[in-house]
């Protein structure tokens, strides 16, 4: 087991939790400037194993729950929160928020309000790397229920026939809002489904961030070498409600429990044992974060608001 | 007469015809379980049972279709969608195939079904939540296009797009949704294409629609005040267009402006702009005037977006521009 | 072997075959109201032994290459070439044509000009049968190319998800226009694609009537039974050009011969033998056929063109 | 000045394109092997290699969503939609993606590509293969959207569109594919949004762009004969629309006809109309005439689709509506 691999999983994770945590306390602030924002707690293992394995040039396509795909790919948490809060200094200029989160500088291509909205442009970005050939490999996030979206289909198709470089990460958290996964498809195993595609499949313990670091290192690599898509189905939950106006009443007390006790922090602890990871790591980190968290609100608050002018700006380029 | 919220009367609406006619059934994400996106079927299908309320996959351009081919072999459905900018991924099957089966395939085939989404701005969701869309379906021959802006006429005109035998685009409002006003108890329709006098005056007519009649009455109301006279016409139906009632207003008025929150290039505004003129031109004091959301996305941000939606302070400028010329230097 | 089946899918195999002859020749008269127009010629097969199986109460959806499935599911042939000349009294009173030819009367629900825009129609009639107990099977007619547009998937996994009473027909004459299958996507086999979707998948020869005909009852006897949708792929080739214009330049002289050779027609003369079907039934159905489309072109051009008021009427019901 | 079909300009844009930067690719179904639905693109595969001019399978969506992808990273792809009636399986990447990105994410990221599309009547494809729907691509603020009418501006116009840094919905014209007309040797660029005065006149100014401006021009030459001065302006680029060369060609002449073959309602000609009418309301001798299709799908039927679309007799009637006030009883 690679120990600094493993740490900085953790770190990652406990990175995106505690901002996480920290944006829903700010929200309850009233200090966002949109209605639209969605956690990915319970989901870290999957943003952090991908992301870890991917390369510099590499590029990523993102949903509307990606802040765990952005801390993860090496966003920055000042002018993210300057942007959730409406600011000037946000990575879109406080008029993208929570759900349009982007920096082209680090390869993200933007979170994307429209499920299976960005599956198209994901496969336009590895036919781009085809045609250049600017070994990049693109990852595209989504979400179990947007498997259902005819974009995805078309995309993950494409991709497969031309073999582009693209690896299709599926963050199975079970519930697309209300509608749990069997309530939307009849094959839920993205092995079978990838059949479909001719490409290989996996399905992936999604709160293993170790796990999901094998499966998209292996994916990753295929891709790089021209041996075209895999589709990953990472099992994982979502801990709390589709968004904040969500109360998740379609789904029992108990399953809640009991899926939040397979919590990819604790996980990875017990996994790899504090030899490896120690509480002072932890500790350490925890510090660490709180302190960069800090950081980052003071940054978005002491940043000037959005000018009313600036939103008939970048209308064109 | 008892208070409701437009949420619920357009929820009554699905009630009552769901009870009256088993044909009726609805179809959408999240519309069973979670009651709706904006609550409106909320209770449904603990009353109707899954067959009939039933939450769909995320599959957008398939729940459009399938409702038009439910319609097309008996059922009555109601789907869905749950923000217009999703009608993005249903615009094949609204334009290609609802609206022009009926005609194509020679009178054979009607295809009663309502499509229900909702649009607009109001809670920062951002350029790809907060679209207002009408035009692209008021340029769709075979649509019937409907935009209430109160709960009585959520109501009444929720029930009239079920009756009718013809694809409905039904279009709510996301800052409507908590409104409430008056709804009659007993049982009513409304019919489709009747815009409605929403208050009378005589120097200008203000013609609106969906939320920004509210807009349009609280400015009227304000300019009241000054001693300017504003006649308010909510269009209520976008088509087929009633335009007998707004150019017997304008008519009487001889200035009309246009307000809606749709953007303006190729808004709803330049087609009653066009029309008034062709009609009224020797008659019209000033030119109609249009207010309207800026040619710009909507940021994600609600402090930002009310600058790119129309305000008070617009329309009020658009109607003193009506009224600054003077009936004697006109012809 | 059921010799009246036998007889009857031969026989409607040759009316699609030499109505589509005759098309053809009208058209190069210039006797057709529309450009459009596709024909099957060589993939007889499939519709033949497809609506062969369907029960009166049934439902169909087609294509832009439609002719084939309107003639299998019984229509009329004098109103079909009334339509195709653009005539008051063809089937869409002269508005639809070729593309758009459809009888209700039938359960026929329109042939499509959008590939792939009929799928979701087709869950939906299965739908309304699902709810209303109609007892009736949806038949859903689609070419290979066809698979790849968003739609195909969400129709298909919605079907399967609900158990709808629907079954889909991949008419695989190997092309879309110009694209060959192997280009088109990277898992060909049906039996492959239908895992996706947890429903059975079968590839069945498509230029065997009675092959198809046994697969598609089967297929619809599970729909009926409330047991789901079935994915048939029908392995067929369109032996002329995609249309009118088209001169294939995109296939082989060589293929098109190879191919033309699996005429369903001979193929079927040749399994079952002279014994089921002699030259003297043949030759009756040619003369039969040949009477029906004398009459159905006489009663085209005896029509009255559709009169130009008529494109104001039917815009709303 | 040699003279070329409107197909071969295109493609020789294309071609010019591809040499002079190898950014530029070209992506569509049946646009290699086949050389195009409308035989576009015929030959570029050969010289240019089936990477970077590249047959898609048929899903509209994710050819769009391509374009948009391989755009944000460096790439600078043409897209084909065969029909603009299957743009309706791509308004969720044209309207929610492509119009949007550079504003959303706050300038970061610039979408430069072509969606190349053909749309119009003509050859009785009937009413999923027929309409014109710019109307919707003008409403789409960050969209340009460009629709020649000559071959010398189809050529010009699709080097500026992608050389253009925006999302350019490119709308050619299947009637006017075959037609013939002077294209200069000399490589040369059309600026996007400027219009073009293909005829000038005193007595009224007739607009229009892609097809129909032949029948503008047609018309207008008929008039000369009546003594009737027909001032004719090509909108060419209908987003930015050029009004000022407009306005100041309606000063002129005082009176204006709209002519297009989209729909009436909610058409370009409804926007174009409107901004005249509030430029130029005290000018004007007359209200703005709009011709256009019919409010009706359109049938598969060559010899009754010319009863929907516009022809002469009503652009000139249109234009004698306009004649008819009399100078001196107008204001
Ligand atoms: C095309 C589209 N349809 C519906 C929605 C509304 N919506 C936003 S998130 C969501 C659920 C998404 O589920 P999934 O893809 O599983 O992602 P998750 O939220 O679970 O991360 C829905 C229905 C949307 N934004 N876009
Ligand atoms: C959505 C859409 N895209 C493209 C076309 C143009 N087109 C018509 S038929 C066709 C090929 C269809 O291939 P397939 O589905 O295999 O059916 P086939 O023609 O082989 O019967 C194409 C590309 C269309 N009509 N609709
Ligand atoms: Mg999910
Ligand atoms: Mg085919």
């Amino acid at each position: 087991m690679n120990r600094e691999l493993t740490k900085s999983l953790y770190r990652t994770m406990l990175l995106i939790r505690r901002t996480e945590e920290r944006i829903l306390e700010e929200m309850m602030k009233g200090k966002l400037a949109s209605t639209m924002c969605h956690v990915s707690i319970g989901q870290e293992a999957v943003a952090a194993g991908t992301c870890s394995a991917m390369q510099p040039q590499d590029y990523l396509t993102s949903t509307h729950r990606g802040h765990g795909h952005f801390i993860a790919r090496g966003g920055g948490l000042d002018r993210m929160m300057a942007e959730l809060f409406g600011k000037e200094t946000g990575y879109c200029k406080g008029r993208g928020g929570s759900m349009h989160i982007t920096d082209i500088s680090i390869g993200h291509l933007g979170a994307n309000g429209i499920v299976g909205g960005h599956l198209g442009i994901a496969a336009g970005a590895g036919l781009w790397s085809q045609i250049s050939k600017n070994n990049a490999v693109t990852v595209c996030f989504f979400g179990e229920g947007a498997t259902n979206e005819g974009i995805t289909h078309e995309s993950v198709n494409m991709s497969a026939l031309w073999k582009l470089p693209v690896v299709y990460v599926v963050e199975n958290n079970h519930y697309a809002m209300s509608l749990a996964w069997e309530r939307s498809t009849a094959q839920q195993s993205f092995i079978e489904k990838a059949k479909a595609y001719g490409i290989p499949g996996v399905d992936v313990d999604g709160q293993d961030a170790l796990a999901v670091y094998e499966a998209a290192s292996e994916a990753i690599d295929r891709a790089r070498k021209g041996e075209g898509p895999t589709l990953i189905g990472a099992h994982t939950y979502r801990f709390l409600g589709h968004s904040r106006a969500d109360p998740s009443k379609y789904r029992s007390p108990e399953e809640e429990e009991r899926e939040r006790a397979r919590d990819p922090l604790t996980i990875m602890r017990t996994k790899v044992g504090s030899d490896v990871l120690s509480d002072s790591d932890v500790e350490a980190y925890e510090a660490e974060v709180k302190q960069m968290l800090d950081a980052a609100v003071k940054f978005a608050e002491d940043s000037p608001l959005a000018q009313p002018s600036t939103v008939f700006e970048d209308i064109y380029a | 007469m008892p208070i409701m919220m437009y949420r619920d009367a357009l929820r009554r609406a699905l009630y009552e015809e769901m009870k009256a006619d088993p044909s009726v059934f609805v179809l959408g994400e999240d519309i069973g379980l979670y009651g709706g996106a904006y609550a409106v079927t909320k209770g449904l299908l603990e009353e109707f049972g899954p067959d009939r309320i039933r939450d769909t996959p995320m599959s957008e351009a398939a729940i459009v279709g399938a409702a038009i081919g439910a319609a097309m072999v008996g059922g009555r459905p109601v789907a869905e969608i749950m923000y217009v900018d999703f009608m993005t991924l249903t615009m094949d099957q609204v334009v290609n195939q609802a609206a022009k089966i009926h005609f194509m395939f020679g009178g054979q085939i009607k295809v009663p079904c309502v499509i229900r989404t909702q649009q607009g701005t109001g809670r920062g969701a951002g350029a790809q939540h907060s679209q207002s869309l009408e035009s692209w379906f008021i340029h769709t021959p075979g649509l019937k296009v409907v935009a209430p802006s109160t709960p009585a006429d959520a109501y009444g005109l929720l029930r009239a797009s079920i009756q009718d035998d013809n694809p409905v685009i039904f279009l709510e409002h996301k800052g409507l949704y908590a409104v409430k006003d008056e709804v009659p108890e007993e049982p009513f329709v409304t019919s489709l294409g009747v815009a409605d006098v929403r208050r009378t005056g005589s120097d200008v007519t203000l013609i609106s629609y969906s939320r920004t009649m509210q807009l349009a009455l609280e400015v009227a109301a304000q300019l009241e005040q000054r001693d300017i006279s504003v006649e308010v016409v909510d269009l209520r139906t976008l088509q087929p267009l009633d335009m007998e009632t707004v150019l017997r207003s304008v008519e009487k008025t001889r200035r009309a402006v246009v307000l809606h929150e749709a953007v303006m290039t190729g808004g709803l505004g330049a087609e009653v702009s066009a029309r008034i003129t062709e009609a009224l031109f020797h008659q019209l004091l000033s030119p109609v005037r249009r207010v309207a959301a800026a040619d710009a996305p909507l940021p994600a941000n609600v402090a930002l977006e009310k600058y790119v939606v129309p305000n008070a302070e617009q329309v009020i400028r658009a109607i003193e521009e009506t009224l600054a010329v003077k009936q004697q230097i006109a012809r």
